[in-house]
This record gives C-alpha cells, structure tokens and sequence, in this order.
C-alpha cells in the first residue's frame, strides 16, 4: 500500500516528529533562519539537477508545462475564491489573500513527493521542476486582482449602505504616498524576481549551461547529502506547522475542511491535467497533482502582507501551515500517486 | 555635566517585508540614518515567531529632528490606516551632537 | 503637531529559558503584544554571551497602558526576590493610537 | 503605584569590531553590566547591512546610574573626536531597584 | 600508547585549536547559533544509526541500560553534592546545582568517545546511545530535590539563629504567581520533551522503523561528514571551553579539583558498571565510562537557572564546560579505555 | 580559451547569478552569518587539505614562499598608495586605508582560482596556501603605518597654514584614553591572532599532524561537498558584491579604475615572482599572481575601521568588495592563468 510505505520515509517521519516535538510542548527549538539556508541549499540542489536533465528538454513540452502552471496557477485560486465566498465564513479580502497560496506552490511537499518516488523507484519528468518556479508567481498576481475585486465590492457595498467610507482608500490597490509602494507593477515585479525562484531558475541555468566536468564536482554537494538536508528541513517545518495546528481552533472547522478540500481538488485537477495534458508518466503527473495540491508558505503571505494588509495572516497561515502542507505531506502524496496509476490504467 | 540635545527616537516594529518600504521613507523625510534589529513577537495580528527566517519581524530605530518627525509620523499614520501592522512608538533621548542627525541620508 | 498618547515601555533582559514563562505572564497582566531581541550580554551573574545557541540572552520589550504596569511590576519583582535574573527597565513612550494597547492578547 | 528609580540607558550603535574595546571602557567607568543586539543600518558612513556575519552593527545597552555617565560620555566623544563612527543617545529609564546598577562588574 | 594517539585525532586537536584561539586573544568570532545547529545534526545522525541498530537489539540488555542509566544518573549527582557539602566551598544551592550537571552527560564528550573508539578500529554496542538518551533526565529531577532539601535546610539553620527570613519563600521549590512556574512536574515534563531527548530518541525511532532504502539515501548525510561536523562542533566547543577556563580563578582551586575529581570517580564507577553490570565489550565499556564521568553543559544550565536560580552560573558553568568537558576529550577517554582494558583481562 | 571556460565554471556562475539578483532587485535575502559559517567551513578544509600535503614541504621553498608573500603584502600597498596620492582623488588617509586592501588577499578568490585549476586538470603547489595565511597580516601592518604617515603629512601641512589644528590628535596612531586602544603592538597581535589566520594556520597544523586514519575520516566532509560550498559561498558574495556595485557612482570613474588596475599590476608581478623567484609550475605560477591581485574583503575592512576610522569605508569596500573581487573571479584568474602559460613558455 503506497500510503504506509510513504508515512515510513525518513523525510516524512521527520515531518511528524517535528509535529509531535511542539504536541508534548518540547523545549526544541531551531535556531532562527536555519530552515532558510535548507531552502536555499534544497532549491539550489534541485535546480541544478533539474538544469541538466532540461539541456536536453523537448522545447514544445517545456512550454506547454509553462502553459498548464499557468493556467492552474491563475484557476484555482479563483476556484478557492468562490468557494470562500460561498462558505461566507471569512471577509472577502481575507478570502482573496487565503485562495492566492493555493496557485502557488510549496517547495517543501514537491521535495518530499521526489523522495517518495526515488524511494518508489519511479522515474519521472523533470518538467514539473519548470513548472515549480513558473507557479510562485501567477498566484501572486491573482491574489492582488481578486482583492481589488473585493475592495470594489466592498467599496460598492459601503456606497449603497449610504455608507461615509473614503472609497478612494478601497476602490483601487491601496495608493501609497511613496508612489510605487504598492502598485500592481511594482508587485509583480517583486513577484517575478522573487528570492526563490532566482534561486530555481538560476541554478536550472547553471546546472543546463556549466561545464559537466565542474558539474560532476557537485555531485556529493548536491545528490548525496540532499536527503538527509531535505529531513533535517522538514524536521523543522513539521515544528512550524505544529505551532500553526495549535491554532485551528481560531479559523473554524468548515475553513480547515477548506484546508483539506483543495489540496484534493487541486490534485485530482493536477492528475488530470498531467495524465491527459502533458502525458507524463506516472511519476510525473503524481509531481504535478502535487504543485496543484499544495499551497505556499513561503514566497506569498509575505506578498499578502504588502498586497493585503487588511487580511488576518493568522487565516492564511494556519490553512496553508497547518492544515494543506501535513495533509499533502502525509496523506496527499500516496493518494495523488494511486489516483495516478488508477488513471493511467 | 555633559550637555545633551534633544531629539526623537522613532521605534517601528513591523514584518520584515516593509524593511525597503520604510527605508525609502525614512530617505524621503529626511532621517540621517536607521538601525534594524531582527526581533520575533506577537500582536493583534497573532504570533510572528516562527524564526524560519520566513516573514519574520523587525525593529527599527530612527534618531530625528523633532521637526521631522511631524511629516514622518503622517507617512507612517497613512500606511497604518490602509492596514499594514506597525507598531509605532516615540522615545525622547539626548544625544551629544545635534548636527550628526540634522545631515540627510543621500 | 502630532498628538502622541503616553504609554509606557517595559523592558526585560533575562535569559531565554524564561521565555515562555514570561509570556505567560504578559498574557495574565494583559498586555497586547510583546517583542522578543535575541540579546548578549554580562552582568552581576557573569557573562552570557557564549553565543552559541544554548543559554542566550533575550531582550523583551512590551508597551503596556500605564494603569495595567504596577501589576505586571508585582510579578516581575517577585520572580526577581526568587532569584531569578532579570534587569527591568521602564521607558516613558509616545503612541501614535492608545487603543492598540488596550486590547488584549487572546 | 510602584516606586520607580531613575537611571540612564546609554545606547550606542557601531561596528561590532569595537565590541571588546567599548566593553573594556564600560567596566573602566564603572557599569555593572551591558547588553548587546546584533543590528544593521545606514548613516553617514553608509549602508553597514551586508548581514554577512563579517564587519556588522551592533546596538549596545547599558544602564548606568546618573552620576557616572559624564566620565563615560566623556571617554565616548574622545573616541568619536577620533574619528570613530558612534551613534550615541540617552535615554531616562526607571528600575525597580537602584542598587543593582551601582554595583560595579569583575 | 592510547593517550597519544587521542590527541591526534583531528576532532581533539580542533577542539585544542579552538581553546587556544581562545588563549592568544584570537578575535575568532563563530556566528550565534551555528553549535546549535552542529548538535542538532550530530543527534539526528548519531540517533539515526543506533536506531538501525537498536532495531535487532536485545530487549532484556536494553531495559538493563536503561535501569543502570538511571541508577548512575541518580547516583552521581548526590555523591558530589555531600562532597562539594564536605569542602564547604559553595553554599547548599550551588552544591545542588553544581552537582546535577555530573549526573547528565556531554554528547560532545560521548561523539569524541566515538570517534577515537572507531579511529582504532574497536567495536561498540549501541545500547549506551539509548543510555545517553536516558540520562539526561534524572540528573535534573535529582538537582531539584537536592535544591529542595537545600532550601529546607537553609530554612531551618534561619530559624534556629532566629532569623526572620521569610520561610514560605525558601522551604518548596519556589512557587509562583504564574501558577505552575516551576512546580516539580512541571520541570519533570521539561526534562522529559527537551529538545535533545526528543531529537535523540526520536532518530533512534525513525532510525528503527524507516524502511531501509529510505535511510540508504541518508547515509552521506549521516556518516559520511559526521567526523567533519564533529571536528568544527569541537572546535567551536573549545573555543567555549576556553572562555570559562579563564574563569577559574573565579571558583577556586579547591572547585576546579572537583572538576576533574568527579569525572574520574564516575569514570571509575562506569567502567565498573560496563564491565561487571552489564557485560559489555572494550568499547562499550569505554562508552558507559564517558557517560558517567561527562557533565551536561547544554540540557541542565538552562534547568537549573530555572529550578534553581538562586545558585550562581559561573560556578556550574566553568566546572562542566571549562573543566571537566576538556579534561575528558583529553584525559579521560583514553584513560577510561585504558582502565576498561585492564579491568577486561 | 581559457576565459570563457572559467565563465561556464558553477562556482563563476553562481558568483554572477548573486549579482544579477541585485541588479534585477529580487528580495533574495541571505541569512545573517550564512558567508561567515561557509567561510569558517572552507578555511577549514582548504587548510587541512594543505596541511597534509605540506607534512612532506621542501622546508627551503616554503620559507622563500613565506618571505616573498611578506614581500608583496608590504610593496603592494606602498606602490597602491602612491598611486592614489598622485591620482588626487582621496584624502591621505583614504589612500592609506585603501591601499591597505591591496596588499592582503580574497580567500575567495584564491578557492576559485583552485576550482578554475582543478576543474582544467592543472596541478599547483601547495606553498601558496602558506602565502594566502601569511599575507593577512602584513598589509595591515603596512595600512597603519601609511595612515601614521599620512597624519604626520596632515599636520605638518595644518601646521604651515598657520592652522590651529591640534596637532597631538593627528600626529601619531591615535592613542585613546583607554590605553592600549589603537597602539601599534595591538594592532599588531589582532593582525596576527585574526580569526581567518588561526583557522587555516590551526588547520593546515592539523592536517600535517593528525593521524592518517582520522584524517581519511574527514575527506567526504573536507573534499567532496566542497565545491558546492564554494558555490554557495560565490553565490553570496556576488549577491554582496552586486550591493556595493551599486555604489560605483560615488566612488567615481578614476577610483574605479584604480580597482581593476591593482589587480592587473599584481597579478603581472605575481606571475614574475612565481616564475622567476619561487620557480613553481602553472598552476603554482597562477596561484601567487591571484594571491597578488586579489584584495581582502574580510579581514581588512574592520582592521582599518578601528586603525583608521577618518577613513570613509564606502571607498575600499567599494573598490575591494565591488571591483577588484569581480574583476578577479570573472577576468583575472584565466587572465593570470594565460600569463603564466606565456611567461613559462
Ligand atoms: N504591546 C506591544 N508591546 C510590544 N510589542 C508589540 C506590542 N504589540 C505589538 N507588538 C509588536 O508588533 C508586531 C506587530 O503587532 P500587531 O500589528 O499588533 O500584530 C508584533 O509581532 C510585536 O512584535
Ligand atoms: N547595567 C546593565 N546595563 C545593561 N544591561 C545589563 C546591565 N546589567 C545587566 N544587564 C543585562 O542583564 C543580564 C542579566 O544580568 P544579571 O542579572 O545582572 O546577571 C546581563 O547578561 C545583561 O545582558
Ligand atoms: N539617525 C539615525 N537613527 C538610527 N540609527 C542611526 C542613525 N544614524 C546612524 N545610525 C546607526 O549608526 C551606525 C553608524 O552610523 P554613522 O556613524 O552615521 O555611519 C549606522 O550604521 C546606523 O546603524
Ligand atoms: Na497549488
Ligand atoms: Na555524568
Ligand atoms: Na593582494
């Protein structure tokens, strides 16, 4: 059975570990920015490794993999959006900023998905690495959308309600004094030039362009050590998302189904989209019903705390902490991968 | 006794992904210098103390002229009005030679 | 000019073994919110300054309305009588908006 | 209401290769203790925030008592006056109890 | 000769640089964290390989380990609390926190012990990693009750002078406003969930149940730059070392006697238990011995500066970190190899 | 070509993609510390990697290394400080400051001179490596004792404007009421403890004494993950780097220029000195000229913060950190390489 196999994985015990530390309200603690310099040690290792496997990419499946991140990465969190709205449990500009983390992706469950599979001995694409690095961004850019959709509404609403709000301080993205502070260009440039996706296009370019000799020299840097950075990672984000667990009361319980609802969704669209698409092999379309599936924590509720300032970090967080990332971690992996093979068939 | 001269302590305890925003204010309204301290916490906005390294806080410190801080302190207000989280807080201190913090940042 | 409304700051150096302990305490007495420095430092118990990750200094600063202080200063004093470490300094501070500082943590 | 005591806090903000040197003067002037964060910032010797971990800021706290802060700020302008890049400033803090920052360090 | 070759060991002779650095004034400055960091790795990997191992172990000889960890973990601290009462040097509070620190133990110390066991090819079991595990908790629970009765007797000695000293605050482990602050089961719990227990029991866990391609994939991670990490830990760790050396003309001649005298009784005393109680190899042997004979220098001063914050750290620290830590990476461990040989023939 | 192979090395690669993050403004932020662990980490492994070799040193090669490293750590500044006297774009104490830099070396660029050469199959001594610890401390010797210089030239010139300077203040290395404060001894004994030096001096000895047996223990951590440390690390300084460009502006063009004609004079003369005076092979031959060429960043900068603080840090930084590291790591290196293939021809 795929799911037992997958919860005995080092990474993924790791995981719980780090889950279970802040349950018993262990004393653990990691020292701060350590899970920063794995992430940059992770995402450098998986570019260069997926840089040289795409020097010999097929041009037309790289730019249609571009095209399906894409197109995911501006759906669902619109699909998330609705669905919030129809729930009418939070705000609508906190609806806008929790749907924009489930375009984009976590890098931590991508990682953790590649691991199942080597240990699985599946082989797999490696254009759903493209894929990894084009999702940070179009989720950002329709999260800032669906909240000047939202300050309208609002704005609308209050107009009607005969209402005194300044509506110039909700139509539009808040105008700052410092002119560009946060207008919709000067975001998307933060989002384009992101410090993670430097780092995954950067090293995918490095690891297509530098001589194979000086490659070769990375090897135990980049392969050998990976697995055990990638628990050590993990170890520390289960502790995060412990922390976030312990704060589940605070959202409800119809917004943590929400948590669990569109991993599933965004995975069965990911099979699909995989399987039928881009017709990947088994291994590959698991990897792409992950980056559907999951939901960032790192690259954009920092842009939500500049885009959306009105929206409560606490919801987003929690949802994408606490609830998406241990369930696609856990459960959503082996499941993504038998709804892969049961497709396939 | 040593002569000390007034002037204003501006204290912002804010996420770490305003830190160029601020600066670029603090350039515009005529600060002479800042300080970061990366800091952790909790507010009204829940805890921010995952000390990943991710979307941390900081605390910053600008020594100003009383009469800057005025112009300042209205930037800050505007920010804090359109929902960004700040934490804002004023020290008056002495220093030893007005004139260090009068020189503005280039 | 802008109006500032008078809160005051209380600051604590201790070792960071107390963290969670003192939280707790900023909770009970009401306080808003607190921020954490990691701090090094030496005083009448030596130096503490090993800077190693174990046993390191922190520094807590909270801004608490004047009329909650004396409570939380209760508190403090007798955790200090017990032995424990810590250097307490209160600071007079201007806010932008007193309300903030009244509500308190969940 | 808690009776409070009053002390001064002497701050000051430079590079962390004076640390040892401004150490060595606080117990020189008599200071029972010191605090220090790790900071970066920009003034009129530029932007001092690689966060390299080589060639950083430090914010430095000391609490001393009233009386012996002139010989102390003395010493800090001489080294100013030399070219060194101090930021220095005052502040009046009240302490629990004043005894603990007369006595002088090891 | 076995005391030679230890100081070549590339870990020692990091360890001897960083006290040096130390000694000449060296403006060698490590970044805040990074031992923290070392530790964190060297648990994970020394845990995840006695776990591998620990998974075909003996129960009847782990239970036994365990037992005889307990026993010298509530041993030791109380032999060195009636001698550190015997030379009157330190007041009761100091004895009882003083005399914790001997009944725990340094992983730093165990790791060398390791490494200069495997660097002269000897054999080891596993079970004194579940030992080192173990130990770190009784020696807290002891150095509570040995504060405990300290302040009984400091508040009786007040009464019979007819001292006026308020008893409720000196009789009980102080009891606080917050409630719970450091009641005994309270500080129990921490001992219990702190953060090296949990990382070193929880890899020996993960090390046990993983399924083995899984930790194949770990190995580079975990044994290949152990000695490595180990080194720059050590060479850190002197730097430390060498800091509180400087203090010892804070505690006294007499103060740092007991420094060395306790690790040689103990040293004695686990080399006995090793051979006799538990029937262990050479290697072994030698590794019961540096449990017994290190003290803590990361889980218990933080403990006592809770537990018992009227003792004075300078004293605690300088002893096991100062003192005690480098006389066994020195001293000790080829002498309680030395000692497990002659006691073995 | 040489120089275009040196561009498609990972480590060149990851040096460039640090400063194109700048200039394309990512909010890449690298976590405090991360440069200086690395840099412990490779000062570590480059020394005991030398260590071992140099146990079997020609002892008559290695003293002329020593000596003519002292040699180019005193002339280098001298003829730098000269230079900018003449080009009048600096104060007299900016000079000092500045040329300072010069004399002494990038650890940085010497490693990626050693990639450059492994990576083209090009065999070097290890003298050089002696040389890269030796040339810390003499420029800064040398940096004070222009500064002395230049403060006696300060106050003559006050002096005959009939000015009212006081010229105790200027005339020697300011003496603080602290004592000892900025003497020349302690200066002195800081140039010759600085972190970098204990290190790779404490290293190197390890490595040439240590026991075989540890030392094979050591190499996956020492040899194998090192080029990818070094990736990391070139990744960081190029990100710092790229800052400091930014700065360029208000160094000025004729300033600039000084920061690429240091390295290429250096460099030639590095290459004369391998050549002709130290008769070491390309390889070697191309090692002494970086060592020549390359100017501290690390090491020097807080030295001449606290030996001449009149100085502003924008100028070296810029110059040392911004041009010259750069300039060295991306031209110099295949420049200095072809160099040496000429001149030995
Ligand atoms: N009363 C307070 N005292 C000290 N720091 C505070 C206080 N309230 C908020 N903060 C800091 O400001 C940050 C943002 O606060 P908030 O906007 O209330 O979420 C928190 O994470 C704390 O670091
Ligand atoms: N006079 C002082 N000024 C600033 N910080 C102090 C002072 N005294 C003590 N501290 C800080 O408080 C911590 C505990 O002090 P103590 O309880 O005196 O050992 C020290 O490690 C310092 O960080
Ligand atoms: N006006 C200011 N407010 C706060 N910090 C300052 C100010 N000016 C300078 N600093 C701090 O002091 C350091 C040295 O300043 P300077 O000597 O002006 O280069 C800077 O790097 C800042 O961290
Ligand atoms: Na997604
Ligand atoms: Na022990
Ligand atoms: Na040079």
């Amino acid at each position: 059975m795929p799911s037992l196999s997958n919860l005995l994985l080092p990474a993924v015990l790791f995981f719980v570990l780090g889950v279970i530390a802040r349950i018993v309200k262990s004393d653990l603690r990691f020292p701060p920015d350590l899970a920063k310099v794995l992430s940059i040690y992770l995402l450098m290792a998986i570019g260069l490794h997926g840089g040289q496997a795409l020097a010999q990419a097929n041009l037309l499946i790289a730019l249609s993999s571009v095209m399906w991140a894409l197109i995911m990465g501006f759906t669902l969190p619109i699909i998330g959006y609705l669905i919030l709205l129809a729930s009418k449990r939070v705000g609508l500009l906190d609806a806008a900023a929790i749907s924009a983390h489930y375009g984009s992706v976590s890098a931590g469950t991508f990682l953790t998905a590649i691991a199942y599979l080597d240990n699985a001995g599946i082989e797999h694409e490696k254009y759903p690495l493209i894929m990894l690095a084009i999702m940070e961004t179009p989720a950002i850019v329709v999260g800032l959308l669906l909240a000047a959709k939202a300050r309208q509404t609002i704005a609308a609403r209050a107009n009607k309600a005969g209402n005194t709000i300044d509506t110039t301080e909700v139509v539009s993205v808040p105008e700052d004094d410092e002119g560009d502070a946060n207008n919709f260009s000067h975001l998307l440039r933060d989002a384009l030039t992101n410090g993670s996706v430097i780092i995954l296009i950067g090293s995918m370019i490095i690891g297509a362009i530098a001589i194979p000799s000086g490659m070769q020299k990375l090897t135990p840097f980049v392969d050998d050590i990976f697995m055990g950075v990638l628990c050590l990672f993990l170890f520390e984000m289960g502790h995060v998302a412990g922390r976030r667990l312990g704060d589940l009361r605070q959202v409800g319980f119809l917004l943590a189904l929400f948590g669990i609802f569109m991993p599933v969704m965004g995975g069965i669209l990911g099979v699909y989209i995989g399987t039928y698409a881009l017709n990947f092999s088994i291994g590959g379309v698991t990897l792409v019903a992950v980056l559907a599936a999951s939901a960032s924590y790192i690259a954009v509720p920092p842009a939500m705390r500049l885009a959306v300032p009105e929206a409560n970090p606490s919801y987003y967080l929690t949802l994408s902490l606490g609830i998406t990332f241990p369930f696609n971690v856990i459960v959503g992996i082996p499941l993504f991968h038998k709804l892969a093979q049961l497709i396939a068939v | 006794m040593h002569k000390l001269y007034p002037e204003k302590l501006l204290n912002i305890i804010t996420t770490d992904a305003l830190e160029e925003k601020l600066v670029a204010s603090f350039r515009k309204y005529g600060a002479s210098g800042y300080t970061i301290l990366r800091a952790q916490g909790e507010g009204s906005s829940g805890v921010r103390s995952d000390m990943t390294g991710f979307d941390a806080n900081i605390m910053i410190k600008v020594i100003m002229p009383p009469d800057r801080l005025d112009a300042m302190l209205d930037s800050l207000e505007r920010k804090i009005n359109k929902g960004y989280h700040l934490t804002v807080f004023i020290v008056d201190v002495g220093v030893l030679s007005p004139e260090k913090f009068d020189e503005r940042m280039r």
